[in-house]
Order: C-alpha cells, then structure tokens, then sequence
C-alpha cells in the first residue's frame, strides 16, 4: 500500500516537474523512482496487512503482481524517453509521464484492493488515464477513434460492474469482499437470484476489461489506433492488471457461486481462443496482429480464471510475466521498425534478418515465447495454466486450446519468414541504445524463466 | 428521513432503478450522436446510485451513499474526458456522429 | 551370453584359408591394382590356385564320409537363436570347392590373356576375386545365413561383372535386371528361412534336418518351407520363369560367363537343394514341382537354343536347359546325379564359354555366328577342344557328359517315362544346336569382311592352356560316375553317400532297372544324340545353309528366334504396371489426396478466419449492439441451463 | 554427472562457436564434435560396468515441484545407442561442411550444435516433461537452418514443415498432460509411467495422441507430405541432422514413450499401426522407382526403410524391437551416406534431375565406388550394416503376420530397383551432355564418405557389440509392454 501512496507522489511529481521545467531529466528521474518503488514493494513480500480499515490489503499475490506491474510500467517508461521525441509531444512528455504513472496506480488499486469501492477506483484510474493516452495523438484521427472507442465502450462497462456491485451490496449489506465471500460460503446452496445477476454482470464487465470474447471488439481497433507505446501498455500491464483482478474477485467473493456462470465462461473462454486465433491468421498489420493474439491469449489466461478452484494464481503469474515480457521485447522491436520503415504492416519487417540479425533474432524469440514454444517463458506459462485446467477436469477446453495454438503458431510464424526470407527493403533499422537494452533484458528474462519456471510455480 | 425513503417498498426502487438503466442501454444502443450516448452512460450511472441510496438507507449503512460519492467523483472525471476526447475529435472531423468514427475495422 | 567353440582341428588352417585368400586378393586388387599394373592379375590367380591347393588338402585329409564343422566366431544373435560364422566342410562342400577353385582359377588364367588389353584390368580380378570369396562362402557356411551372404553376394559380383563395361547402358540393363531377378529369389529364400527359425529355432543345417524329421514326412510346414527355398532357386539357377536374366547376362566378358553364369554361380541353386536334401526328400509335392520346372525349362531353353545366332546366347540356353536336367534329377531325389552333372557340366560349358570367348577374342569381339565360319583350320587348338567340349554335351560316350546325363535319363525311365522322353528329346535338341553352332562357326568357308579375316589369330598360351586342361577334364571326368553295367563301384555316390544317406532312408531309391534295359537306355540316348549330330551335318555343312537375317524370320521359328517374347511380356505384365503405379501413387494419392487434405484443413482455417474478421466492422454501436446481445443470450442460456 | 557432461559439450560448443569468424567455426566446431564422440568412447566404458554406471551415469534432481517435474537424465543401452549415433553423425555432418561456403556460418554452425544438444537431450531424458522440452527445442534450429540456408521457396516448404510436426508434438503434450493427472502417483517419470499404466480404458485415445505425434516425425505414411519436399529444400547438413538423427527421435520415440506407457492401447491399434507402417514401406518404394529428382528419391526410399523398422517395432516381439535399434543405427548412417552423395553430386553439377546426369563414374571412379558401397548398405546386403537389422526386423513382422512380412520384403525387391536405377543412371553410361567436368572427391568429403563406408562394414560384420548393448533394454521393454 506504501507503494500506492510513493507511486502517487511519483505521478504528482511528474506533473509538478513541468513546473519547475525539469523536462530533460525527467524520465530519468522517474525510471530511478520506480526502480526504487519497485524496492520497496519487495518489503511487502510475506507481511500481509491491511490499510484504510479494510480498503487495502497487502499479500503476496498483490506484492507479486505490483512487482509485475512495475517492471512492466518501468519498461515502458524507458521506451518512452525515445518514443516521444516530436516536438510535440516534447511538449507534454511530463503530462505523459504522469498519466502513465497513474495508470500505474490503478493497476495497483486492482492487485490489492479489499474493497469493491477499491476495485471501481482503480478499474477506472487505470482507464480513464488510459482513454487520455490512447487518444494522446490530438490530431490523428485514429488515434481519436481509438480513444473514443475505448472510452465510450468502457464506461459502458463500467456501468454494469456498478450495476452489479450495487444488486450485490442490496443482497449482502457490504462492499468488503471478504464480507461478501462470508455471506456467500454461508448462502452456498441456496443464493439470492439477485446476488447471481450481480455476479454474472460483474463478470461481464471484467470479461469486457481482459477483452474477451464477445466482449473483446474493442481490443483490435484500441490496439491499432493508439500509439505503438501505449499499444505495449494496454496489451501487457491492462490485460495483467484486468486479470488479476478478475482471479482476486472471483476467488474472494464467488468461488462457490461459479457453478452458476460455468456455461458463460467455458463458452466465453473457448470462444476467445478461437476468435484470437483464427482472425489474428488474416491480419497484415503488426499491431492490430498482437491485439488479436493478445485476444487469445485472454482465452488462455481465461483457462486459469476457470479452474481457480485449484488456486492457480502462480500459474496465472508466471503466464502473465511470460506474456508480459515477450510482448513488451515485440514492441520494443515493433516500434524501431515501425519508426524506420514507416509502415505497421507486417511487410515492414521484410528482411530484417539480412539488414539487423540480432532485432530478427530478438523478435523471432519474442515470437516463439509468444507462440509457446519451449524453452521460453511463453511455454510453461501455457503449460501449466493447461496443466492446472487439466487437473480440474476441462480436458476438452484444453484440446481445444492445444489445437488453436496450432494456428497460433502460424501466424507468429508469418513475422518470422518475412524477416528471413524476403526481399529486404531498403530501409536502415537501428534500434537506440534503450530499446538494445530493453530488448536484451526481456529476451535474457524470457529465456531464464524458461530455465527456472519453478521459481513462479510455487510463488504464491 | 428514513422513513421517507422506506415508505416506498424496496422493490420498487430496483425496479425504477432497473428501469432507467434499461432506458441508458437502450439510449446508448440507439442514439449516433457522441454527446447523447454520454449522457445515457451518465443515466446508467445514475440508476445506479439510486439503488445505492435505497439499498443503503434500507440496510441503514452510509457505506451506499459513500459510494455513490464515489461513483459521481469518477463520473464527473470520466465525462471531462470524454468531452475532451469529444473536441479533439470534432476538430478533426466536423462531427459528433460515432458511425463515421470507423477507419479501423477487421 | 556369446557361444564360441574352441577349434581344434587341423584342418582348420585350410579351412579358413580357402575363403581368405580370394578375399586377401581382393583387397590387394582393389587398393593397389592401379599401380601393380599386370601382376595385379598374377596376384589374383596365384591366390586362386593356393584356394585351389588347399581345397586338395581338404579333399585329401578329410576322412571318408567324414565331416567337420569349423567355426569362426559367433556371427550375431538375437532371442536364444544364434547365428555362428562357421563352415561346413563335408564331402559335398569339397567337391563343390574344388569345382570352384579348380575352374576358377583355370579360368583366372584364361582372362589374364583375354583381358590383357582392358583398362580396366585390375578391377576385373578383383570383381573375380570378391566373386569366388563369396562363392566360397555360398558352398562352405554350415547355415542357411552363411549360404545366403554368399548367394547374395555371388548375385552383386555377377551385378558388377556383367555392368563390367559400365559405358554401355545395355549392358547395365542386363546387369541390373539379373541383380533384381535374384533377389526376385531372395524374398523366397528369406521367407524361407524365416519360416525354418520360426519351426526349428535355427538355421544350421543340422538342426534343421532334425527339426523335420521330427515334423516328418510331407508335413505343410516343410512343403512350405521348401517351395520358398527353391523360389530361391529359381531365381540363382535361371529357371522357369526367372530365367530371362541368365541369357541377357552374356553382355559380361566372356572368362565371367563361363565362370559364374555357367560352372558355378548358376549351380548354387542346385547345391542349396541338394544341401538341404532331407527337407526336400520329406516334402514329395515339392519335389514333384521341381521335376516339373526343371523338365519344362530344359525343354523350353532347348528349344529356344534352335534359333539363336549369337555363340554365346546358344550356350546361355544351353546352360538353361542343363541347368533344368539338374533340376529335373534333383525332383526325382536323384541329388549324386545331379551333383554329378553339376560337376562334369562345370567342365564342358566352362570349355565350351572359354572357346566361344577365344572365337571371339579371334574374330576381334564379333559374336555372331553368321559372320563366322570356316575357323577350324585357323584356330585349330581352340576348334579341337570346342569340338571336345561340344561332343561331351551331346552325351556321346565315352566323353564326360554321356555317363551323368545317361544317369539322369535313367532314373527319369525308372521314376516316369513322359519325363524321360521329354528329357531324351530335350537332349537331343541339345545335340542339334550345339553341333549346328560348331558347323557355323568352324566349318566350312568363312563370311566375315576381310579385316576382321585378316585380324584371326589363335589365342595366347594363357588362355589355350586352360582350354587344354578343361578339354582333357571334359574327356576324363566322367568316369569317376561309371553306370553301374560297366563298373560296380561310383566313385562319385559312395564319395557323397554319407551326405545323402538319410534321405534315402526317408525315400527309397525304386528298384534298381536290368543291365538289358540300361543298355537300350543308353542306346536310345546315344543313336538320338548321333541321328541329331548327323541331321545337323546335312543341314549346315552338306548344304551349307546359313540361318536368316532377323526381319526375314516369319511363323514359329520368328516366335522362338525371338525367345517366344518372354521378355517382352514381363515387361508389360509386371514393369509397365509398376511404372504406371508409382506416377499414380505420386501424383494421385501423394499431391492429389493426402497433401490436398493437408493444404485444406490450413485452407478451411484460414477462411473461418476471414469470416470472422468481418464481425470487426468497426462500429462502436455494433459493438456494444453485439456486447448486449451477447450478454442476454448467455444469460437466458446460463439461467435456463443451470439454474 | 557424465551424461550430463554429455549434454552439455555441445551446448558450450554452440554458444562459444558464435563468438568466431571465418574457417576457425567449422574446425572449432568439429573438434567440438569430435571431443564429443571421444567422450562418448569413454561413457561406453564406463557404462559396461553396472555397478559404477548406476552412479555416474543418472541425475534426478527435483526442477519443478508442483506439477511434478524432475531434471532426470540416465542412460540406457537404447540412450546410448542413440547418442552414439548422434554423435558418430555429427563430426561427419560438420566435416561435410568444410568445403562449402555460408553466409553467417558462425550461426550456421551454432545452430547445429544446439540441435545437436537438443537430440541428445532428448535421448537421455528419463522425465516426459524434459523430453518433450528437448524434442520441442530440436524442431527450432533445423527449422531456422532451412528457413535460412534451404533451397527454392523454403519459406513455404519449411513452414509447412514445423507446422506439421509442432501439430504433432503438441498432440503428444496433450497426452502427457492427460498422462500426469490420470495415473495415480502424479509424474512423468519414465520409471513410474511404465510400473503404473493408466486404466486401459482411455489408453485408446491417448496411444493415438503419441502415435500421431510420431507418425507425422517418423514420418510415416500419411503423415509424410512434409518430408520429401523438406529434404530437398534443406540445406545438406539439414537434411543429413533430419533424416540422420532427427527421424530417429520418433522411432526412438515409439520404443521409449509408447510401448512401455501405454502397451494395451499399443497392443488394441497393433494392427492398423502395421498396416500403415507396411503400405508405408510398399508405397514409397514405388514412389521411388519413378523418381528422377535424387533428393526427392532417397527421401522417399528413406521413408520407406522407417516404414519397416516402424513395423517391426510394432511387431511387439523381441527381434522386432531389437532389429528395429539395430537398423536405426544403420539407417541413420546410410541414409546421411547417400544425402551426403546426392549434395555432392548437386554441388557439382548443379543438377538434381537423374535422367539428366551419367558417366560421372568415368570422371570421378572414387566417388563412384564409395558411392556404390553406400548404395549396396542401403539395399541391405549381407555383410552390410542393415543387413542384420532388416533381417530381423522383417523377422519380427514375419512371427507377427507372415503375409505381412511379405508385403514389407517387397523391399529387398523394390529397393534394388529404384537404387540400381538410380545408381545407373547418375553414375554409370557414357557422359551425359550436362556433365562436362566433374572433379573427384575432395578430402574432407573423402574422409566422410571413407568413414561412412568402413562403419558399413564394420557394423556388418561385427554387430555383436551394438546386440548386446541394447538387448537389456530390449528384452525389458519387450517385457513390460507385451500384453498377454
């Protein structure tokens, strides 16, 4: 919770910086303070405590994500420096900064929320500030559509998650979640029909946050239309942060009502698999790509969120972590390509393998992380969330997510045999110093999680 | 006080509550024009809080109306936002019409 | 878990040696040839003749009806089955090395003249070489495994011989096709052999013969096992219908014909049945069919062997038809004669080979006898003993080939007179062609080009020597199988008796014919042979008749000029077939079929994909639209569903 | 500790070898190689005495604990006969590089020593986890290889190939994931999975999840479509690493992950398995007869000779499973020989087409003699290496069917058919127009194909040793997957 508060200040310092023009030193500042923060949070780790009477909890799943959460937001903040280099956007970069490190906050509200006034809070921190940078490009008119999209949509949402959080507070009399899991471990047999609608709207709202299917329209167009470094955020840190949230709430409060929304999230759950996968199959551009696997992955991550009756919230961890550092070294590249060729379709990446061998190598891992192939982190993430799903009986939902990571695997492919064996174009792809590091650092974490996955396993 | 608001039944106030959330939906399904689908989200919320007070004044705990402070706080936030997104746009494209806002699709 | 026998005998040194040293010349050829230049070829056939030497010593040491099994070393093993690497040596193996080393190196002699000019001179004997090791091998081995690493390897050196001069296709066809032909036979054999570890858990031949016996007489089992083995048979042996690959084979030098397709390879199927002559004796239906195979072949080729014009296709038929009178005595359960026709037939056709390739050495490579004639009094040494070679075939008395046919024919009287007859015919037709190719080709005037008549010349002393040697042989040899009216003792039965003495337990030998009637026997058999030789005189010498240019040929004698289109059939019934097959399996089932179902399935995918994609149409109120839409559904389906 | 020694040479080798420029990668990784195969020799050794083996020669530490999954590497006569073939293989795959010349050879060469490590890993795992991991980690390099060095339109070809053979594999996780949560004592490990088998009940469909999964590597016929195209596209140490060693994982597969795991699904599907593997063996020898392009002909004759040690593994006796090592051995040798001719043969005259080559014995009568000596091994004469190992193979589906096993001898025929052509038309005749010059063999492909002959005859004549190195292990598999 101390992390909340230190984050907050980052961001209102941030803001302040613009005052005493600190500009240049900005992000630097900023990267040393969330180094910092991320730190401290590590204190937290094995001393669970609860502030705000009973808003905030500390455990280690919050400590864990948080952690997740701000190495991710610390990556992104690296890219940024080189990202926003327009005059421009030169201008705003502290306004930036500062709503990136809200969003942060929000993120963090979700891991360690007690509360469903919590859970709001930071749902819609994290989006509002997320509306504000997806449509950061004033005078693009995509990168409007993207951010009146996304806010229109979300705050659709968000109206049914209070819908449902209201329905479940006239049955239960609280908004503490442990008050409501009580009341629903006492009530396990026979539940109030209302409480069941209030659950069931509330989980529409959090499938609509991880974009998952049918809720998941929004995701491609966001993706595609925000610029590439809050594309990164979105699919990494919203998507972590959404599920977390998603896994807290659901195993807090309904565990034992699941049975009654079984159907919707096997359906919903299969179908986001599928869809991820068989329409990301047709896409030519890079980012609109990710969204779409990003999509399936949902459907993967989804898998866990179903069997959480056996406590699969390290598999969860690790997959998230996984997913989180693959995508981020994919955008890493994705980016310096997309700055040199100019184009965010998949041709962009026509040869790189002849023209910068270590960025194809980077990005080939990336895919294959991604596509779940071993010995990356991208494959045990999978394995064990299929293993836990396996265990508590879905076996057909698991076939079902095997054989769609077939198709998976062919259009990761696609990017890898642009890069090798076609005609290079004749633009000059430098990636700058940062995005070197950022690149080495995910890959090397990628692949050392792929060598100690029984460090996540028995995490939490 | 109390009583005022209990001396309708509570299941009334859900129905009317219900009731205007529908009304949002449907509004927010139906209408094309930026400002007025804000403005059904806005009655969505609203329904919302309604409930809450009569919900929290029947369970005689303020944590209801606490959080209905809340959600009008985020609200507000939201629709600043929102119009903000609003203007850049309509400087962009001359118009609050959400079907026009498609270049990406597919 | 290894068995080894400690050997200990003295005749173990020869033993190992008589294999060893071919192979010991192979290795010499086939490294250093280039540079040893000529004497590679010296090397080669001093190694034969210590093969040779030492197959002698053997023959000397081993006590009568005596035999010894050498082994070498445990070859491999699986389950409780062991295969030893470990020679045989009985009177019938003897008699088959010295058939081999004696002919092989006379006839190691005769190339170092006939290929004195080839380039590729060192390589020939070391093919030579590597082809006697592994018919040594063939011979000696005490299992069926041994005598098969021989009988396929006897089939790749006569692979390597006849391809020998590898720029002519033709002859790599020929080459190739007597290759495949074998293993044609192989299958069989290894079926059967599969069959004998199946029933008896071994190979060797003496457990084997055990194992039957047990089994005994004219069991399923053993009729089965002993059709594959002669399917093996007929492959190595060039009988019905697997013989087509034994004319064909001619396209190798000569000194090769006379070695492999004649004295030695081609009898390996003879021996093999002859080895395991319990089995065959306990299944009489197989040796019916035999009888019968050998007898049609012997004809057929016979027959065939009328109207051929190439020396060397005549004695190829020749061969044939021998071969299946071979045959024949063996399906009669007459192995000592057949053996012994093996052994004087080895002789004659040998010299016969040697003398048509000395002919063609002297006609500088022409083979065909309607450019020839004339040649006696040019090349007389190879004349007198082709004429030798020629009347010892016809089975005039008192040369080699009279006594082992008129064996045969015998028995045949004694076991079925339809089979004599046919026989009797068959080696009459034998008589004719052979003396009709002598006529063509010695006698009367000659009708090459002058050229070719200048170039005639008598062969040197290496090559006439072995003409020499084999010509005497031809003469002598028959008479260690004297008939039983003029001698009492056959030298050649008692020698193998102790080889073939149970299955004459197994099936007694039918009683024995008179004097009187063996005497009108061998009558008939020698006024058919004389009447043939006399008809063939009148023909081709009286009125000089030369046979016609191919195209001319018209009616039957077109059809057996042509060998009665055999080939040509096999080609389209079997080869045609298969070609057609293979382009259907690959363009059909592979592209069409299964890599269609393949490239579908990714295809399918793809456009469910594209269908899909078409929900993102990009409408912010579509999508909450779909959002509520999908939201009521699941929850009618939820609330119906469950609760 | 040895065995992971074992695994870990080639590993080193690999990401040292990126760190060098010029001719020094291929010697550094030849010497790499050759250490290894060396250290092998010694294993060998020490693997003849039980008693120390047991100690020196297995790991077992605890890698993951929940699911249950241990970093567990041993050897057995079947693991060190496959790592001896890898290993005797990769010293002549790198030799056979020495006189050509790729772009980026560094990556080249460290790519083939990951792949390396990656089989052997997957032949020492004792852990299904582990395995599937190294046999997963195989597939990427030989797929960068030949998506990088390959041939005409490799992109599509190879891409069609990992497709395919990650369908498979995936399939087979599916199974291992069913496999942990199904038996009752939760693990992976080899030693448990074989003494308590899942209820026969759902050994059905489990055996069809490993069985395509190796059908489709083996490959087996109809799984097989990517194969011939994929050897032709590859670059020759590709093709040499895939049907070398690569297609052995699954045979190795069959006997190690299937038969033992799940034998009453095995013995239920016996029969169409050796239906397939037989039809198999017919069929691609047919194909080949017609052939003209040389790659696209041995990989067809090489599917076929799997076809049969397929079957004869199947055949669930005890000659089948040990001739079906036995002929691994000799396949993966022979069949590297004659890709290793082909390339040469392509490398030299820029041809693959048969009916467009011949004579090239007349200018280079080396070649042509090793050439035949490979080819003779191939059709499995006596003496030669796979002689004994058909031998019992077709032996062992001989007591299964004996129709069966006529069928599959169909091979010895049809394989000196298509071989014999082949043989003839490339090397033998006068000079074909297209092949004017035609230089005979240079020393490193000397040294290849010398040694490829002399292990022809060595392994043909003295097969005791590789016997009774694997029959233990045979006779133990054969024993805990029969069903009565």
């Amino acid at each position: 919770m101390n992390t909340l508060i230190y984050t907050a200040c980052l961001g209102l310092f941030g803001l302040l910086a613009e005052i005493f023009n600190l500009r240049k030193y900005l992000i630097p500042i900023m990267v040393l303070g969330l180094a910092v923060i991320f730190s401290l949070n590590l204190q937290t780790w094995n001393h669970p405590e609860t502030h705000f009477n009973g808003m905030l909890t500390d455990s280690n799943f919050s400590t864990a994500f948080s952690g997740l959460a701000i190495f991710i937001m610390l990556i992104i903040l690296i890219l940024a420096g080189d990202f926003y280099t327009s005059s421009d956007d030169e201008k705003h970069i502290s306004d930036y900064m500062a709503i990136l490190v809200f969003t942060l906050c929000g993120a963090l509200m979700m891991f360690s929320y007690a509360n469903m006034a919590m859970l709001f809070l930071g749902i819609e921190t994290l989006s509002i500030s997320l509306y504000v940078m997806a449509g950061s490009r004033r005078f693009e008119v995509k990168s409007n559509e993207a951010g009146f999209k996304y806010f229109l949509m979300g705050s659709f949402a968000s109206a049914f998650l209070l819908f449902g959080i209201a329905l479940i507070f006239g049955v239960t009399g609280t908004f503490s979640i442990d008050g409501i899991g009580v009341y629903m471990r006492a009530h396990a047999d026979q539940l109030d029909p209302l409480f069941i609608v209030g659950m069931l709207l509330m989980i529409f709202a959090m499938l609509f946050k991880v974009s998952a299917a049918p809720f998941h329209f929004w995701a491609p167009d966001v993706y595609e239309g925000a610029p590439s470094l809050i594309t990164a955020l979105m699919s990494t840190l919203v998507k972590i942060a959404a599920f977390a949230a998603f896994y807290k709430l659901l195993s807090v409060c309904f565990v034992f009502a699941l049975g009654k929304a079984e159907i919707i999230l096997t359906v919903s759950c299969a179908a986001t698999i599928l869809i991820g996968n068989l329409v990301a199959l047709t896409q030519d551009n890079f980012k609109r790509l990710l969204a779409y696997s990003g999509i399936s992955h949902a459907g993967y991550m989804l898998l866990a969120i179903i069997s959480l009756q056996g406590s699969t919230d390290s598999a969860l961890f690790l997959y998230s972590t996984g997913y989180a550092v693959a995508s981020l070294a994919a955008f890493a590249i994705a980016i310096t390509v997309f700055k040199a060729t100019g184009t965010e379709s998949i041709s962009g990446f026509n040869g790189l393998g002849k023209k910068n061998p270590m960025l194809a190598a980077g990005l080939s891992m990336a895919m294959l992380s991604l596509a779940g192939i071993p010995p990356f982190a991208g494959f045990f993430g999978k394995y064990f969330i299929f293993s836990e799903a396996m265990r508590n009986g879905y076996q057909n939902l698991v076939f079902l997510a095997i054989i769609s990571s077939i198709i998976g695997v062919f259009y990761y492919m696609k990017v890898i045999v642009a890069m090798y064996s076609k005609q290079a174009n004749e633009f000059e792809v430098k990636p700058t110093f940062s995005y070197q590091l950022v690149i080495i650092v995910c890959i090397v974490l990628s692949i050392f999680i792929g060598i100690f996955p029984g460090l996540f396993t028995k995490l939490l | 006080m109390e009583n005022t608001m209990q001396a309708v039944p509570q299941n009334w106030y859900l129905l009317l509550s219900t009731f205007m959330f529908c009304i949002g939906v449907m509004g927010v399904l139906l209408r094309r024009n930026a400002i007025i689908i804000l403005m059904c989200i806005e009655l969505m919320l609203n329904a919302v809080n309604l409930l809450l007070v009569s919900f929290s004044s029947y369970a005689g705990n303020a944590e209801g109306q606490v959080f209905v402070f809340f959600i009008m706080v985020v609200a507000a936030a939201e629709v600043a936002v929102g119009l903000a997104l609003l203007v850049s746009i309509y400087r962009n494209i001359a118009s609050t019409d959400i079907d026009i806002l498609s270049k990406m699709k597919w | 878990m290894t068995q080894t026998i400690i050997q200990t005998s003295n005749l173990y040194l020869p033993t190992i040696l008589i294999p060893l040293l071919p192979l010991l010349g192979f290795f010499i050829n086939a490294l250093f040839g280039k540079k040893l230049g000529h004497t590679s070829g010296w090397i080669a056939t001093a190694v034969l003749f210590g093969a040779f030497a030492c197959s002698l010593f053997l023959f000397l040491n081993l006590p009568a009806g005596g035999s010894e099994t050498i082994t070498i070393s445990n070859w491999f093993y699986f389950k409780n089955i062991f295969v030893p690497f470990a020679f045989l040596i009985d009177p019938l193996s003897i008699t088959m090395l010295l058939v081999i080393t004696g002919i092989g190196s006379l006839i190691h002699l005769y190339s170092l003249g006939y290929m004195h000019h080839d380039e590729g001179f060192s390589r020939f004997f070391s093919y030579l070489n590597l082809f006697i090791f592994f018919m040594l091998l063939l011979v000696m081995g005490n299992n069926y495994l041994i005598m098969f690493i021989g009988w396929e390897g006897v089939g790749l050196c006569s692979y390597l011989l006849i391809g020998f001069w590898f720029k002519n296709q033709a002859f790599n066809d020929a080459a190739k096709k007597a290759f495949i032909m074998n293993r044609i036979g192989d299958l069989g054999f290894i079926i059967g052999m599969f069959m004998m570890l199946f029933y008896f858990n071994s190979l060797n031949f003496d457990t084997v013969n055990i194992g039957a016996l047990k089994l005994g007489m004219g069991n399923m089992t053993i009729i089965y096992i002993t059709l594959f083995l002669f399917v093996g048979a007929m492959g190595k042996s060039a009988q019905l219908p697997l013989y087509t690959w034994l004319p064909d084979a001619m396209a190798g030098p000569t000194p090769v014909s006379a070695l492999i397709h004649a004295a030695t390879m081609v009898t390996a199927g003879i021996y093999m049945i002859a080895r395991s002559n319990v089995l065959f004796s306990l299944a009489p239906h197989t040796l019916d069919v035999i009888l019968i195979v050998g007898t049609a072949t012997s004809l057929f080729a016979a027959v065939v062997g009328l109207k051929q014009n190439d020396i060397k296709k005549v004695l190829a038929y020749s061969t044939v038809s021998q071969l299946g009178l071979m045959f024949a005595a063996l399906g009669m359960g007459a192995y000592e004669s057949g053996m012994f026709h093996v052994v004087t037939h080895a002789f004659f056709k040998a010299l016969l080979f040697l003398g048509a390739g000395s002919v063609i050495h002297a006609m500088g490579g022409e083979q065909d006898m309607r450019n020839m004639g004339g040649l006696g009094k040019y090349i007389k040494i190879t004349f007198a003993t082709f004429l030798i070679g020629t009347v010892a075939i016809s089975g005039i008395p008192p040369f080699a080939g009279f006594f082992s046919k008129d064996e045969i024919l015998a028995t045949a009287f004694e076991h079925n007179k339809v089979i004599w007859g046919l026989l009797s015919f068959s080696s009459m037709l034998t008589a004719f062609y052979m003396f009709r190719l002598v006529y063509l080709t010695f006698s009367s005037s000659f009708r090459g080009t002058d050229e070719v008549k200048h170039h005639i010349h008598e062969s040197p002393a290496t090559m006439t020597m072995p003409l020499i040697i084999l010509a005497t042989c031809s003469i002598i040899a028959g008479f260690i199988g004297l008939p039983t009216i003029l001698s009492h003792t056959h030298l050649f039965k008692n020698y193998l008796a102790s080889v073939f003495a149970q299955s004459k337990l197994i099936m007694p030998a039918g009683h024995e014919i008179s004097h009187s009637m063996e005497w009108i026997l061998v009558g008939t058999a020698v006024t058919l042979a004389l009447v043939s030789i006399a008809f063939a005189y009148q023909k081709y010498v009286m009125q000089k008749h030369v046979p016609a240019a191919d195209e001319k040929l018209k009616g039957i004698s077109k059809v057996v000029a042509n060998k009665f289109y055999v080939d040509e059939i096999y080609n389209t019934v079997f080869v045609k077939p298969i070609m057609l097959l293979s382009d259907l399996f690959l363009v059909v089932v592979d592209k069409l079929i299964v890599d269609l179902l393949v490239h579908a399935i990714a295809f399918i995918t793809n456009q469910i994909g594209r269908a899909l994609r078409l929900l993102q149409t990009g409408h912010v109120g579509f999508y909450m639209f779909a959002m509520v839409i999908s939201m009521i559904i699941l929850l009618a389906v939820q609330i119906f569903v469950v609760i | 500790m040895l065995t992971l020694i074992l695994l870990l040479i080639p590993l080193i080798a690999s990401i040292l070898v990126l760190f060098l420029k010029g001719e020094s990668v291929k010697w550094f990784s030849f010497f790499a190689t050759i250490i290894q195969l060396i250290f092998t020799f010694y294993v060998y050794s020490v693997f003849q005495n039980k008693e120390a083996a047991k100690s020196l020669l297995a790991i077992n530490i605890e890698w993951i604990s929940s699911p249950k999954i241990n970093f567990n590497i041993a050897l057995d006569g079947m693991s060190l006969l496959m790592v001896f073939l890898s290993n005797l293989l990769m010293p002549l795959i790198v030799l056979a590089g020495f006189n050509r010349t790729q772009e980026r050879s560094h990556i080249f060469y460290s790519l083939v020593l990951l792949m390396h490590f990656a089989l052997i890993g997957v032949f020492v795992s004792f852990d299904g986890f582990l395995y599937y991991i190294f046999w997963e980690l195989a597939l990427i390099p030989i797929y960068f290889i030949s998506l990088n060095w390959g041939g005409v339109n490799r992109s599509t070809v190879t891409l069609k190939f990992f497709i395919y053979t990650l369908a498979g594999s995936l399939l087979m996780l599916f199974g291992f994931l069913f496999l942990y949560w199904n038996t009752n004592l939760h693990s992976l490990s080899w030693f448990d999975l074989t003494v308590n088998h899942i209820c026969s009940c759902k050994q059905g469909f489990l055996f069809w999840m490993f069985f395509i999964a190796y059908a489709i590597k083996i490959p087996l016929i109809p799984f097989h479509t990517w194969q011939p195209d994929t050897y032709s596209t590859a670059p020759t140490q590709g093709t040499m690493l895939l049907s070398g060693i690569m297609l052995k994982m699954g045979l190795y597969s069959l006997l190690r992950w299937l038969l033992p795991i799940i034998p009453n699904g095995v013995a239920e599907y016996t029969p169409i398995a050796i239906a397939l593997c037989v039809i198999g063996v017919v069929y691609a020898s047919v194909i080949a007869i017609m052939q003209t392009d040389i790659k696209k002909l041995f990989a067809y004759s090489s599917i076929a000779h799997v076809g049969l040690i397929a079957a004869g593994i199947f055949a669930l006796n005890m000659q089948g499973i040990q001739g079906g090592l036995v002929q691994m051995l000799a396949h993966g040798i022979n069949v590297v020989g004659v890709f290793y001719c082909a390339d040469i043969i392509i490398n030299r005259t820029g041809n693959s087409n048969i009916n467009s080559l011949g004579g090239i014995r007349l200018l280079a009568p080396r070649f042509a003699t090793y050439f035949i000596i490979i080819v003779l091994g191939s059709v499995a004469l006596p003496l030669t290496n796979s002689f004994i190992g058909e031998f019992m193979l077709l032996f062992g589906i001989f007591e299964y069917n004996s129709w069966a096993a006529i069928m599959a001898g169909l091979t010895i025929i049809l394989g000196a058919v298509y071989m014999l052509r082949m043989y003839q038309k490339v090397m033998l005749g006068d000079l074909n127009e297209n092949v004017t010059v035609f230089e005979d063999l240079k020393w490193n492909e000397e040294l290849v194909l010398a040694t490829i002959a002399i292990l022809i005859f060595v392994f043909g004549i003295f097969p005791k040793p590789i016997l009774e190195l694997v029959e233990p292990i045979a006779t133990e598999i054969f024993k805990i997957s029969f069903v009565k």
